[in-house]
């Protein structure tokens, strides 16, 4: 196997490991709203961290990488409509 | 791209075998990504809903076992991804022992759950009939019903995850498994292992880390 | 019928109903064609079980008193009704059928991408069917087909858990389905078969199939819900613990409205194929028409909220969800449209296929315009789970979907069995199935506005007349509906065999003999020409 | 009650007219976009009949203008039956203040009616003819749903939360009201009536209902048996929140924002006193969940609503 290989994924291990450590640290910060946010926002970097070097998504074609990224788009549509209802249900 | 691997029926080249196979997988992975989505948007409707008590309840799960079992996931996604070059190269022992490693932590990561499990069933914490409950309020137990759900149903496909692994590196420790030619085999399985763990990326900070 | 029985020709000989007589070599094929023929078998099986539950439910609404069922016996029987006939008739009944029979054919290949897993798929709808026959015999269900909590998670004493867990295991049957035809569609087109010379029968199967892959397994987890909040009594749809009523309907109708394009969608690309083959002419505007069925199936999941205008859902978020469900409308206009814009200057034959298809169109219309009206949110407060509704899914899935199931088998079935049948006999079912039809469901908008609620078995006089009118059309429909299994297996035996292209129409698989063989094509067909490629005849061309 | 053969519902207020006649229109528009369609197909198949010698020169087989235009003008001619609509749905939504209060509780098979005066019916509902009715509704146990058919109208109700609906009937008269969410094996029975009756007699039913304590005041007596006046009242010795004109007055909650106190807000306090505490209280107020059933919550909310603000007398 080539190191160039083995290093890079051990690199992208690490990185994994810092994004986990800031994402427990950003809980402890008195962050209010914003913490949801920030905790799902690193989440995401790692798992296009993921996606992209060790599910080898880097050299698919475009068709393959569409699939990959289809369900994350279809879910925002269930939770943005979802949370128009939840968050404007008080006020009629 | 494995040279050499057998084109069978429908097929007629390789190339479009192997983009078929690949894109058949990735679906797959989608649809056990909306299925999770469910939960997901439950999980998201109750923070809105109940932002105070959620909060509460999240404080009451062990942080410290929940990073611990990320640690364990994402050190073996590492594995796997290296399985996957190992069996690219052909080097069939490597291999096997990076597959058989992974199924280990994965079967850790179990341990580590069930332990957590213990300490909440005892505490009163887990919402199940028969089971003593000491919960606080009501949305506490509607949060640790979430909690069991999403961990339980996550538990599951991690468990079929490891019988895929063992499966795998017995098969390429043995040989029955021609490598490299066979070696998509063992990239299908290492997506639904990373598939596995990134569900857990994100269901960690939804539950653990409710701020 | 002076003929006597027809022998085998040599070409169905080597067809690949041919291929093997054993039950081993039925129950254990991967020929695509082989498992359609297997799932037109359990569809129509279950489309009887769900049409004897719809006999029932008539035959109780015609006194305004509960005589004939018990309070529980009338919601068992709609709640099977409804399930049996959305998820084991009408999902898998054109996709699985004649979408299985037809796709590889249409674009040149030999077989679906995983032979294998379409077998597989059929083994796990049986499961699932198989299960849900259990819960028939157990005492069936008492939730409705949307198994609304805390109603189903907490109240209901049917078996709510078998019936849940059937669904379950269906929904992966159709999930597999999907994702087998989206790889099939993407790599296995024959040489020079393009996405513009597609059929747009392919089109809307590739439509349907997104929907199926991306919306089935919302449904699976949301019924896995419930059946974790009664087996293991955790509670997330539970009100006394602050969970959300409306959170289920969220994650239900999230499904279940993308669910209904699934059993639409299909029928429009078979009415797409049937109006281009009786005009012997182009589809008008190919590609408006090829991409409204992906509008529709990507549109088709923004509207779930329509059905929840009067469940405590914000009103803002229903006006949202209101003005979304005009705009999924669009692209049916521009396939009704398109459809009659087709038809002129066309050379138009009255076969039983076509006559289908123009019940489809008349069905489809008026029942989808109805949908418009449901859509518009002061009408719906007064006509949501009235008959109203009943009225316009039904026109829409039986008037519609159910026609172009029809149409399709009129129009394949010369190519599936290699035996002509008798036409007179086709074009009589189809005015048989369109009149029946209208006097079945037409005074169900009447009993709606009028204010009789759905799921109701004891209801106020004044709505006896038109319920017996709906009852006596359902007996028409039950009869006209077993008519065409009569003259379509007297052709097995004694119909003409069928030319490869009967018809006269454009399409690959009307290139294979009839019935085909089990590898569809000798060699792959190198594709040159644009879909429906008609010659322009001399006359017109002056 | 008329047992021949209607063909259109019972008109009984100013909104029921209004949706009969949003839905004439919008018939006339759908019958406009749909008819053609079903009469060029038949002429197609008479006159294009395969074999008939007819002019079929130059077929076209595309055409973008004539499609794009196909679809956004029925689509726009739509929206403006959108938007009228919707206007009649918000109104719906807006209940004026004035409105006579009514409580509705369902349960499993039946309704039942509190009127602010005290008299409670069960699947019967008398209301004045011309003046506005706000009903405020629970469910017990699963979901329900008024419907009213003369008057256009449903909502469901829900367990956990309430849910209102707002009518005013013009014509006097006796009509049907039914449940119209499934709700279990006696779904087809839960139904009713409700009386729509000129004032004075409506005036003379509630005399003739024969009820001493109004709901406000049924609804004190519980605040004391309940041991609520124990923390709640000037004289307590626990540091708890005066509820004098708490009804419709903003209240600063422990997370932060503050909310406007309506029935849902009291009500959840009540049965889940963590959920929204009040800012600067300790949380020693104990849940009375399962231990207040919902009419008991009802008369205990409209008490709370009647304690006016700063003066505290022993009859509101
Ligand atoms: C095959 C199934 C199917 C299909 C295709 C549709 C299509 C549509 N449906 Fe329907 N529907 C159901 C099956 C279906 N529905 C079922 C099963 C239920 C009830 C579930 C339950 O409660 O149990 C339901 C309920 C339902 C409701 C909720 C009613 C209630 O419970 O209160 C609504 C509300 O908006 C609705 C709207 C629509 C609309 C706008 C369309 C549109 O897609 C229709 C579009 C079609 C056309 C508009 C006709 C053709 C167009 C023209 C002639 C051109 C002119 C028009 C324009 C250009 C805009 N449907
Ligand atoms: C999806 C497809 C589908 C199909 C094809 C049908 C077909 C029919 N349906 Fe319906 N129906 C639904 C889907 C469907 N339905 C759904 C989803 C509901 C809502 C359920 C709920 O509210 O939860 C519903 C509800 C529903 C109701 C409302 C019940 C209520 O709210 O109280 C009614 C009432 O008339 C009805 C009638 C009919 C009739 C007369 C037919 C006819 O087309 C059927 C005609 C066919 C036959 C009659 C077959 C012939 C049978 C025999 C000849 C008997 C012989 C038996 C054997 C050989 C075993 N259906
Ligand atoms: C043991 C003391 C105690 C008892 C008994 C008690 N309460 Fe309370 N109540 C409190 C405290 C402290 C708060 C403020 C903290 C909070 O919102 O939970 C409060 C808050 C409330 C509020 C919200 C007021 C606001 O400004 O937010 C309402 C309404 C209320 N109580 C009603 C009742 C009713 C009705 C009863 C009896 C059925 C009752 N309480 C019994 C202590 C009590
Ligand atoms: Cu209450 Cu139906
Ligand atoms: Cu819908």
């Amino acid at each position: 196997m080539a190191r160039a290989q083995i290093l890079q994924a051990i690199l992208i291990w690490v990185l994994l490991l810092i994004l986990l450590s800031l994402t427990v640290g950003a809980s402890f910060l008195p962050l209010g709203r914003m913490n949801p946010v920030v905790s799902m926002g690193i989440a995401l970097i790692k798992a296009s961290l993921i996606f992209w070097f060790y599910m080898q998504l880097k050299k698919e074609r475009g068709l393959v990488r569409l699939a990959a990224l289809g369900a994350g788009a279809w879910l925002l549509i269930l939770f943005l409509l979802v949370s128009s209802d939840v968050v404007t249900r008080g006020s009629f | 791209m494995t040279q050499g691997s057998p084109v069978h029926e429908p097929y007629t080249e390789a190339s479009q075998q192997h983009e078929a196979n690949m894109l058949g997988m990735f679906i797959f992975l989608g649809t056990e990504i909306m299925l999770f989505g469910g939960l997901f948007a439950a999980i998201m409707v109750y923070r809105i809903e109940h932002r105070e008590q959620l909060i509460e309840a999240s404080k009451r799960l062990y942080l410290w076992i929940g990073t611990a079992n990320t640690v364990i996931l994402l050190t073996s996604s590492l594995l796997v991804a290296l399985a996957v070059q190992a069996s690219r190269a052909g080097s069939r022992r490597v291999g096997a022992t990076l597959l058989v490693a992974s199924a280990c932590m994965g079967v850790g990561f179990l341990g580590l759950k069930g332990i957590e499990y213990a300490k909440e069933w005892q505490e009163g914490l887990l919402p199940l009939t028969g089971v003593r409950h000491a919960f606080s309020g009501p949305v506490q137990e509607l949060f640790m019903g979430l909690y069991l759900a999403a961990t339980g149903l996550h538990a599951v496909h991690l468990t079929i995850g490891i019988a895929l692994m063992v499966g795998l590196s017995w098969r390429v420790g043995r040989g029955s498994l021609r490598l490299p030619q066979k070696a998509l085999t063992v990239e299908l399985c290492g997506l639904y292992w990373h598939l596995v763990d990134i569900i857990w990326i994100f269901l960690f900070p939804a539950l653990y880390l409710v701020r | 019928m002076t003929e006597r029985h027809i022998p085998e020709t040599d070409v169905e000989k080597v067809s690949y109903l041919r291929a093997g007589h054993s039950l081993r070599s039925w129950l254990l094929t991967t020929d695509h064609k082989r498992i359609a023929i297997l799932y037109l078998y359990a569809v129509t099986f279950f489309f009887f079980i769900g049409g004897a539950a719809a006999a029932l439910v008539r035959i109780e609404l015609l006194t305004p008193g509960g005589d004939f069922l018990t309070n529980e016996g009338y919601n068992r029987t709609f709640t099977l009704h409804g399930v049996i006939m959305v998820w084991f008739f009408l999902i898998p009944s054109i996709p699985n059928t004649f979408g299985n029979f037809l796709i590889p054919l249409m674009i040149g290949a030999r077989d679906l991408a995983f032979p294998r897993l379409n077998l597989l798929s059929w083994y796990i709808y049986l499961l699932g069917g198989t299960l849900t026959l259990y819960v028939l015999v157990a005492g069936g269900v008492d939730t409705g087909w949307t198994f609304y909590t805390p109603l189903s998670s907490m109240f209901a004493n049917g078996n709510v858990v078998a019936a849940t867990v059937a669904i379950f295991i269906a929904g992966f049957s159709s999930i597999l389905t999907g994702l087998n035809f989206i790889v099939t569609i993407h790599t296995l087109r024959a040489p020079g078969m393009t996405w513009g010379r597609l059929p747009l029968f392919v089109w809307s199967h590739y439509a349907t199939s997104l929907i199926l892959v991306l919306a089935t397994p919302i449904l699976a987890i949301t019924l896995a819900l419930i059946a974790a909040e009664r087996l293991f009594g955790i509670g997330i749809f539970d009100p006394s613990l602050g969970g959300d009523p409306l959170l289920y309907q969220h994650l239900f109708w999230f499904y279940s409205h993308p669910a209904v394009y699934i059993m639409v969608l299909p029928a429009l690309g078979v009415v797409s194929e049937l109006v281009a083959a009786a005009a012997r002419k182009p589809v008008f505007g190919y590609w408006f028409v090829a991409f409204s069925s992906i509008a529709i199936a990507i549109i088709g999941f923004l509207v779930w909220g329509h059905h929840m205008f009067v469940s405590g859902q914000s009103m803002y978020a229903s006006a949202v969800f209101s003005f979304l469900s005009l705009a999924v409308a669009v692209p049916s206009g521009i396939k009704v449209y398109n459809w009659t814009a087709t038809l002129y200057k066309g050379h138009i034959s009255l076969d039983p296929p076509f006559l289908f298809a123009m019940s489809f169109i008349g069905l489809f219309v008026f029942g989808g315009l109805t949908g418009l009206i449901l859509a518009m949110l002061a009408i719906d407060v007064h006509v949501h789970d009235t008959y109203f509704v009943v009225a316009h899914f039904h026109y829409i899935m039986v008037g519609g979907t159910v026609s172009a199931f029809f149409g399709a088998l009129h129009f394949w079935w010369p190519k599936i069995t290699g035996r002509e049948y008798i036409m007179v006999w086709g074009r009589l079912t189809a005015i048989f199935i369109f009149l029946g039809f209208n006097l079945t469901f037409f005074p169900q908008y009447l009993l709606g506005y009028l204010g009789m609620p759905r799921r109701y078995h004891i209801y106020d006089p004044s709505f006896q007349v038109l319920h017996v009118m709906s009852s006596l059309g359902a007996s028409l429909l039950g009869v006209a509906y077993v008519l065409p299994f009569t003259y379509l297996f007297y052709s097995l035996r004694y119909g003409k065999p069928s030319p490869p292209n009967p018809w006269g129409v454009t399409g690959l698989e009307w290139t294979t003999p009839s019935p085909p063989p089990k590898q569809n094509f000798d060699q792959i067909p190198v594709v040159t020409t644009g879909p429906y490629d008609y010659p322009v005849e001399m006359e017109d061309r002056r | 009650m008329r047992s021949d053969l209607p063909l259109w519902p019972d008109q009984a207020s100013a909104h029921a007219s209004a949706v009969d006649i949003l839905l004439y229109g919008f018939t006339g528009l759908i019958f406009a976009l749909s008819v053609p369609v079903f009469i060029l197909i038949i002429v197609f198949a008479v006159r294009y009949r395969r074999g008939r010698k007819v002019n079929r020169r130059h077929q076209v087989n595309r055409n973008a203008l004539l499609e794009v235009s196909w679809s956004v003008i029925p689509f726009l001619l739509i929206l403006c039956f959108f938007f009228w609509s919707a206007w009649l749905f918000f109104d719906l939504k807006h209940p004026p203040a004035s409105a006579l209060e009514i409580d509705v509780v369902a349960k499993r098979w039946m309704w039942k009616f509190q009127h602010p005066g005290g008299q409670g019916e069960i699947d019967e509902l008398h209301v004045p003819v011309g003046e506005p009715v706000k009903l405020t509704m629970i469910s017990q146990d699963v979901i329900h749903s008024l419907y009213m058919p003369a008057l256009r109208l449903k909502q469901d109700v829900l367990p956990g939360r309430y849910t209102t609906m707002w009518f005013q009937a013009d014509k006097p008269g006796i009509y049907r009201l039914t449940c119209a969410e499934f709700c279990g094996t006696n779904h087809s029975l839960m139904g009713g009536h409700f009386v729509v009756m000129a004032q004075q007699d409506y005036a003379r039913w509630l005399q003739e209902s024969g009820v001493d304590q109004t709901l406000a005041a049924q609804g004190e007596t519980l605040f004391r048996t309940y041991g609520c006046s124990g923390c709640h009242s000037p004289a307590a010795t626990v540091h708890a929140p005066s509820l004098d004109g708490l009804y419709g007055r903003p209240v600063a909650l422990q997370g932060g924002e503050t909310i406007i106190a309506d029935e849902q807000y009291i009500r959840d306090s009540i049965l889940l006193p963590q959920q929204q505490m009040a800012a600067g209280y300790p949380s020693i107020m104990p849940t009375f969940k399962n231990v207040l059933g919902e009419d008991d919550l009802t008369k205990i909310v409209a008490y709370i609503k009647s304690l006016k603000a700063t003066q505290w007398r022993e009859h509101p």
